[in-house]
């Protein structure tokens, strides 16, 4: 029984805007204060003076599982002068841009997040995602299951086979223990395996019968079909490379009303290409999304310094590697999906990260609807999470945004519309877009809020001088109503849940199912899925 | 006064700061540092006319240069920082870069630098290789030969042009040789150097001319052929004079110079010793003959 | 009565064939089917009878040997935990545990056979993919300095050259003698020992068209490598499997990290891979887990109550070798019979802790032996494919022993308990 | 000049970490304080004053004495001052350090100069493998400074490097000067076999024997006497490395390569006939 009494309380989806309230806390849940039946028993933390919100709903993080790892393992020198010793409550760890599982878990809470979706989870290493989020203390996790590119799927759809493609989807978030639907470069990654460079959306997808444009109709009617909580989360084609802002829109608009997550916007945002250098195309792919309320976006916002960029998006790290001529990891995953990793400075005098910057804070400032607009990096690959203070402050306080775009080449400032955007967000409009709007989005109906019944997920800020100092380190942190974070401090470990779907499927697809593997996977059909071991704290959201 | 009956005239040299430079050139033997130090400073006479001014300061044994071979310390001066930066890749690329078996170094530690060698490095296309040494970096410049190296930065400091003793002879021939024993006895002293040809100036000048295109033209008042012309400063019995003008680094060496300059001009056939100047007008440092020896 | 058991995994080698048909007569394995021979003998010659766990070579119970294991490291102020490639990741997440609480050096057997792949993909990266994308893509199979035949025998059936489409692919040998594998390539490229980086470099620059003037490399004339060359550029899709005659020749790491260079290079004209030809059955997940906890893959020292990579420091060779250590606990390994005797001498005279299902080398020198279940005989847990892909392996048989897991867990409360009183301080 | 005096206590053979042993963190501490200073023996803190004997006035220049083989990380990150070793010492011997000077009398352990910035590293015995190099995923090893070897260096020397000077007065290891960036090399014992494998651009000279031939990637260009040479060669004879009038008048065969990385780098073989 815990009750935080006396802030300043935020929290958009119930409509309370900053007044002055107590909260109330039993059972893991948030209750109303005549339901507590003995308020003199319990703790009491005195928020006078502090500000008091939902725990922090990441919508898009890269944080377990084979590639993250891989980046870990291939970039000792990222972890080498960041490190964090364990102190018989925390285990020791670090890691810049890719922290270990602990320091993951401990960074998140610290800052005051408790729930992260980990945006890429190759089902057939789904087992290796699982094992490694539950590692992660403390965090509410889920993982979304890579489809856009799986071969039984693009064979279903070749042969017009809709409801089989649906069984199949619902069947492998289930295998994989996954929460929603992935999709990554859809078709483009199983052309690259066949030798294809890029592909837009409505090129071929070679072998196959499909176009991305397919896939990703598909897969949004299936997300829908299946009431999935939060439909499909898609990096689109072309992503990272100048000019992809027309592919970005032409998807928007092909998408025509299907629910749809855009995942890191602004990699997908980009003007210029051919001869023309790259330039910012923020505006237009805003006034697309704006126009499309079926639409939601995270921005994976650029920060800058050293990072670690990894995606299930192949060619794209492929791409990055000849670029930059930095080390280079990749790993396809037979069936289903690739992978890179290269690790990248985002160089605050380089153009490019420059203008990268730029076009994601041009893209917060331009969707219109927090509700629909969310903030990520992207971690890591625009940068580590833990600059999300940061990235506040610059949304929140325009004289910092326009000193920090001061120093940054003129050639970048003269190729975005940064300069002209006078917005500032609210507090409350930064609880909508790191908590109650992710929430939303995620279908998360206990989270992101603290109505009564909500999860006890909260966090208790002190007004700072600046904004970046007060998101730093959060006073307080409640977890599924246990006090773990004080003063910025882990003090108490807990495991955090895994987050699935069991959206069910028809046994009719088994058979085909067990020829496929057969023939095509090295792993057996019966060894394949996720056992139950692996989710010993499983919460399932059910689906509409 | 009188120095061995030759008259030292009660009057100044007339110097002014500009920015020097001091290059070492190494070469296989002494004649080719010599060769490219005539090529580099041989067309540096006046900074009127060459945008900048030079002469050899001294021979180098093979043990006082950096690669151990004998070579050549110049001196180079400009009026301005920029004009030093546009000076001297210019004239090591032409001058130095271009002879056979030379190297290019620094001989002045400052604290402020213009580039040469990082200049010069373009012209290895590419591939030029840069190597940092005890805190100084050189330039490796492939060219047919071999290879071609020069310091990347070289020291400038503020130093002194314009030192100079004017020698008015009976006849040439004493004029010639007073003057030829002057440069042998300044060639001794260290941080100077003469920047005219043979260290000897015949054609010395004034400031402004009648022509307006002209800055400066013929010192009359010193030309033998002008005396009832003119408003002349030769005295009875003078039909020569030359010149001796000293660059230096410091106003000391200047003086140094000066002063045993005007002791070995002053033979038989030496009527008197004076100095150049513009009525104190365009120099900042003045240099009194006479102070010399006091 | 014999019971069978279907879709057995075999954690034997890196392979994980996980298709084995197993026959249970009681407590003991009757039948292997489809198992290789390295398989079979792992299956049939395992005893699960209950043992008592013995210190200083007396019978002791449980508890009294956790307790005097758990005495001996907290004492200890050097401590080596080492092993860890043929146990599950579940005890691997608390043999990294242990190591954290007690601030010991912890190292896995992979910094003796792919460590070197590891410094390589840390210097270069490693573009590489997973067994099924090879068995059904790819028609150039090159196996370098390794020989699947003896140490991975169902490597070519079930992933490499399956017989299905045996004829459409390429197979190609490089090592410094004929061996099983060779024999049954299409291409056997015979070469010196240790010449495998200055092949690997001439490759590369025959891959770019740049002129060599050598006549000759590794022994090899030079026509042959601009075959090689030739074949790698116009394939659909190559991969190379790197052994450990690369990994323990002359060069190592700088070999490894030339073939990945190489295979990266491969990727501007056509699609290639590179796979270290792991070999202890989960060596590939001690390398996970240790780096998803650690942020390093082996050779770990938790002194200073933080993660520090070391190899070549910190790796279980050089701080036995150095005498860097005062007490060692040994996991699923027997580094008495692989290790160097150079280092291997050193545990001869340090108290040594052996967590084993199986008796040993060093079993028979340890201090405390603590005699567990086998993973994938008797206990379920997880192993990572060489490949990285990760498999839960399925008992065949009910255990009379604790996992290593369980022991490590007991082991780790004890030295909290142990050491609560008397944290490092600084 | 007085210096402080560290005196080994008694033959330490397990591990300590004596990162703390530098002139900046001791200029100025008063003996007592230099015996407070923490030191990682094994995995346990302990006063310095514990392992070493502490004598001398506090000076910043440092004397250690004893056997420290098994001492790590000494003068770790120094930026001034001297450190002057009599005896053996531990791996990562002046790591990162950026200025001031480290002598050792005798042997030295692996990553001795390792990401070395600045600053002289003398060695008058032998240094161990990774000697002026990189740890293990950095794209750059040592960025400036000398290192100094009268003795052999055993495997990988200078490998990474970016900058600086290293002189190894016997031979080395195989991989000398691998995947250099830039930066010298001079060796005037036998020199490795693969050097300069993977190198991009830098100067790899041999004054002595070659172990083997150079790599297939590397390509003969001339013979000739490199002028700067005669800069590094009176550098390094000042500094006693044993140059001979013969290396000073010599020409030298310049092999360029490795083509597979860039294809700038330079091995020099002084050419005996």
């Amino acid at each position: 029984m815990l009750g935080i009494l006396n802030g300043r309380v935020y929290d958009p989806a119930n409509g309370v805007d900053g007044q002055v309230q107590d909260i109330w806390v039993q059972d893991g849940r948030i209750v109303a204060a005549d339901q507590v039946p003995n308020r003199e028993a319990a703790e009491i933390f005195d928020a006078a003076g502090l500000v008091v919100m939902p725990g922090g709903v990441d919508i898009h993080s890269h944080i377990a599982g084979s590639k993250v790892n891989a980046g870990r393992r291939m970039c000792p020198e990222d972890h080498r002068a960041d490190t964090g010793a364990q102190n018989g409550v925390t285990r020791s760890g670090g890691g810049h841009s890719v922290p270990t599982t602990f320091a993951t878990g401990y960074h998140y809470l610290e800052m005051g997040y408790t729930t992260v979706m980990e945006a890429a989870m190759p089902p057939l290493l789904a087992r290796h995602t699982h094992e490694e989020m539950n590692d992660v203390p403390l965090l509410d996790k889920g993982a979304y299951t890579l489809m856009g590119n799986n071969r039984f799927l693009l064979g279903c759809l070749g042969h017009r086979q809709k409801a089989k493609a649906r069984d199949f989807a619902a069947w492998l978030l289930e295998a994989s223990r996954g929460y929603a639907i992935k999709i990554v470069n859809p078709g483009g990654v199983e052309n690259w395996k066949a030798g294809k460079r890029e592909t837009d959306l409505d090129d071929p997808v070679l072998g196959w019968d499909a176009t991305p444009r397919e896939i990703i109709l598909a897969l949004a009617d299936i997300s829908t079909e299946l009431g999935l909580p939060h439909g499909p989360h898609l990096h689109v084609n072309r992503l990272g490379q100048a000019g992809n802002a027309s592919t970005t829109i032409r998807t928007i608009e092909a998408l025509d009303g299907r629910r749809t997550h855009l995942a890191h916007l602004q990699f997908a945002s980009y003007g210029g290409g051919g001869r023309h250098p790259l330039r910012s195309a923020a505006a237009e792919v805003a006034a697309a999304v704006n126009a499309n309320h079926n639409v939601t976006a995270d921005i994976g916002q650029v920060v800058f310094g050293p990072t670690t960029t990894m995606t299930a998006d192949g060619p794209l790290e492929h791409t990055l590697h000849q670029l930059s001529g930095s080390k280079w990891l990749n790993n396809d995953v037979e069936e289903e999906t690739g992978g890179g990793v290269v690790p990248m400075n985002h160089a605050r005098r380089n153009t490019v990260s420059a203008l990268q910057w730029c076009i994601g804070m041009e893209l917060f400032l331009s969707l219109e609807d927090p509700w629909r607009t969310f903030l990520t990096t992207d971690h890591p690959n625009g940068g580590p999470f833990t600059a999300y203070p940061e990235i506040i402050h610059c949304l929140m306080d325009r004289e910092f945004r326009s000193q920090m775009l001061s120093s940054l080449p003129d050639k970048a400032q003269s190729r975005c519309g940064l300069a002209g955007l006078q917005r500032e967000y609210s507090l409350q409009e930064i609880v909508i877009i790191t908590r109650a709007g992710t929430a939303r989005a995620l279908g998360l109906a206990n989270k992101g809020h603290l109505g009564v019944g909500a999860d006890a997920d909260i966090a208790v800020y002190a007004p700072q001088l600046n904004w970046s100092m007060m998101f730093r380190r959060a006073r307080l942190v409640v977890k599924g109503g246990r006090v773990v974070v004080r003063d910025g401090q882990v003090v108490a470990v807990c495991p955090g849940h895994t987050l699935c779907v069991t959206p069910g499927w028809d046994e009719g697809i088994l058979p085909s199912l067990r020829e496929h593997f057969e023939q095509h996977y090295t792993v057996g059909f019966d060894n394949y899925a996720v056992q139950d071991d692996y989710v010993p704290y499983c919460e399932v959201i059910r689906c509409k | 006064m009188q120095i061995g009956g030759v008259e030292i005239e009660d009057t100044y040299a007339e110097a002014f700061h500009m920015w020097a430079a001091r290059l070492v050139i190494t070469a296989v033997n002494g004649q080719w540092a010599q060769t490219a130090a005539h090529a580099t400073i041989g067309f540096a006479t006046s900074i009127i006319g060459c945008g900048c001014e030079g002469g050899i300061e001294r021979e180098l044994a093979s043990t006082e240069t950096p690669d151990g071979r004998t070579g050549v310390s110049l001196l180079l001066m400009t009026r301005s920082r920029e004009d030093m930066e546009k000076q001297l890749p210019l004239r090591v690329g032409q001058g130095v870069m271009t002879c056979a078996t030379t190297a290019c170094f620094n001989g002045l530690d400052s604290t402020e630098t213009v580039s040469v060698g990082g200049n010069l490095r373009f012209f290895g296309d590419g591939f030029q290789i840069s190597k940092l040494l005890d805190g100084r970096r050189f330039w490796r410049i492939p060219v047919m030969e071999g290879e071609f190296l020069v310091e990347d930065r070289f020291g400038i400091q503020r130093a002194v042009a314009g030192g100079n003793l004017l020698i008015l002879g009976q006849t040439p021939e004493a004029a010639l040789a007073a003057a030829e024993a002057a440069v042998s006895a300044i060639r001794k002293v260290n941080d100077v150097a003469l920047p005219f040809p043979g260290g000897v100036a015949r054609s010395g000048s004034k400031v402004g001319s009648r022509y307006k295109f002209l800055r400066a033209s013929t010192n009359d008042a010193y030309c033998p052929t002008l005396r009832p012309l003119v408003k002349s400063a030769l005295p009875e019995g003078v039909n020569c004079v030359l010149e001796i003008v000293i660059i230096g680094l410091t106003e000391m060496a200047i003086r140094s110079a000066m002063r045993v300059g005007a002791e070995a001009a002053c033979r038989p056939g030496i009527v008197r010793i004076s100095a150049g100047n513009y009525g104190g007008r365009l120099g900042k440092v003045l240099i009194g003959l006479q102070e010399l020896w006091a | 009565m014999t019971r069978t058991v279907e879709h057995v995994v075999c954690p034997t080698c890196g392979c994980l064939c996980d298709d084995l048909v197993v026959e249970v007569d009681g407590t003991r394995v009757t039948q292997a089917r489809r198992a290789c021979p390295n398989g079979r003998t792992f299956f049939k010659s395992y005893d699960p009878t209950p043992r008592l766990p013995r210190v200083h070579g007396r019978e002791v119970e449980w508890n009294e040997a956790i307790a005097e294991a758990a005495r001996m490291l907290t004492q200890a102020r050097s401590p080596l935990i080492y092993g860890l490639s043929s146990t599950a990741t579940e005890a691997q997440r608390c043999a990294v545990e242990l190591a954290d609480r007690l601030g010991a050096i912890l190292d896995t057997t992979s910094s003796l056979c792919h460590g070197p792949a590891v410094l390589a993909m840390q210097s270069v990266g490693l573009p590489g993919c997973t067994l099924g994308e090879i068995r059904s893509n790819a028609d150039l199979v090159i196996f370098w300095g390794c020989n699947p035949a003896v140490s991975h025998p169902r490597h070519f059936a079930r992933y490499s050259l399956p017989p299905a489409n045996r004829r459409s692919r390429v197979a190609v040998v490089v090592d410094v003698r004929p061996t099983a594998t060779s024999d049954i390539a299409d291409l056997f490229l015979q070469v010196e020992p240790g010449s495998d980086l200055e092949i690997l470099t001439a490759l590369r620059a025959l891959v770019h068209a740049r002129p060599l003037s050598a006549r000759a490399i590794g022994g090899v004339p030079l026509a042959n490598w601009e075959d090689l060359a030739g074949r790698m550029k116009s394939c659909r899709m190559g991969v190379v499997f790197a052994g450990v005659g690369l990994t323990m020749s002359q060069g190592r790491d700088l070999n490894l990290g030339e073939l990945f260079s190489l295979v990266a290079e491969l990727n501007d004209c056509t699609r290639f891979a590179a796979m270290p030809m792991r070999g202890h059955g989960n060596v590939a997940g001690a390398d996970q887990v240790l780096t998803w906890q650690s942020g390093y893959p082996f050779a770990v020292n938790y002194g200073r109550g933080f993660p520090r990579y070391g190899p070549g420091e910190f790796s279980a060779v050089d701080v036995l070798a150095h005498g860097e250590a005062d007490a060692a606990l040994i996991i699923a390994s027997d580094p008495l019979a692989h290790l160097p005797s150079s280092s291997a001498v050193h545990l001869r005279e340090i108290p040594v802790v052996a967590i084993d299902p199986r008796e040993s080398l060093t079993t028979r020198i340890a201090q405390v032996v603590l005699p567990t279940a086998c993973y994938g005989l008797d206990a379920a847990g997880t192993y990572y494919r060489m490949d990285g892909v990760p498999i839960r392996l399925r008992p065949v048989i009910s255990s009379a022993r604790p996992t290593d897991e369980q022991a490590l867990q007991q082991l780790l409360d004890s030295v909290v308990r142990v050491s609560a009183g008397a944290v490092p301080t600084c | 000049m007085s210096a402080t005096v560290l005196q080994a206590r008694a033959n330490l053979t397990l591990p300590v970490e004596a990162d703390s042993i530098t002139p900046d963190r001791i200029d100025g501490l008063q003996q007592v304080a230099v015996g407070n200073l923490p030191i990682l023996y094994g995995r346990e803190w302990a006063p310095l004053g514990d392992l070493f004997a502490v004598s001398g006035d506090g000076r910043a220049d440092l004397v250690l004495e004893g056997d420290l083989t098994h001492v790590k990380r000494i003068g770790q990150g120094m930026t001034r001052g001297t450190i002057a070793i009599h005896g053996n010492a531990g791996l990562h011997l002046g790591s990162q350090m950026r200025g001031g000077e480290i002598t050792v009398d005798s042997n030295v352990g692996g990553w001795a100069g390792a990401h070395m910035a600045g600053g002289r590293l003398r060695i008058y015995g032998d240094a161990g493998p990774m000697l002026g190099s990189a740890y293990p995923g950095e794209r750059r090893g040592m960025t400036g400074g000398v290192i100094l070897v009268e003795g052999s260096a055993a495997a990988r020397v200078g490998e990474r490097m970016r900058r600086g000077l290293i002189a190894v007065g016997g031979s080395t290891g195989d991989f000398p000067g691998a995947r250099m960036i830039a930066g010298s090399l001079f060796v005037f014992g036998q020199l490795g076999p693969r050097a300069g494998a993977g190198m991009k651009r830098g100067s790899i000279v041999s004054l002595g024997s070659l172990a083997s031939g150079v790599l297939p990637t590397f390509q003969y260009s001339c013979r000739f006497a490199p002028g700067f040479l005669q800069l590094y060669l009176r550098y390094l004879l000042r500094w006693g490395m044993p140059v001979t009038p013969a290396h000073l008048q010599g020409q030298y065969q310049r092999y360029t390569g490795d083509i597979n990385t860039l294809g700038k780098g330079e091995i020099l073989i002084y050419d005996q006939h």
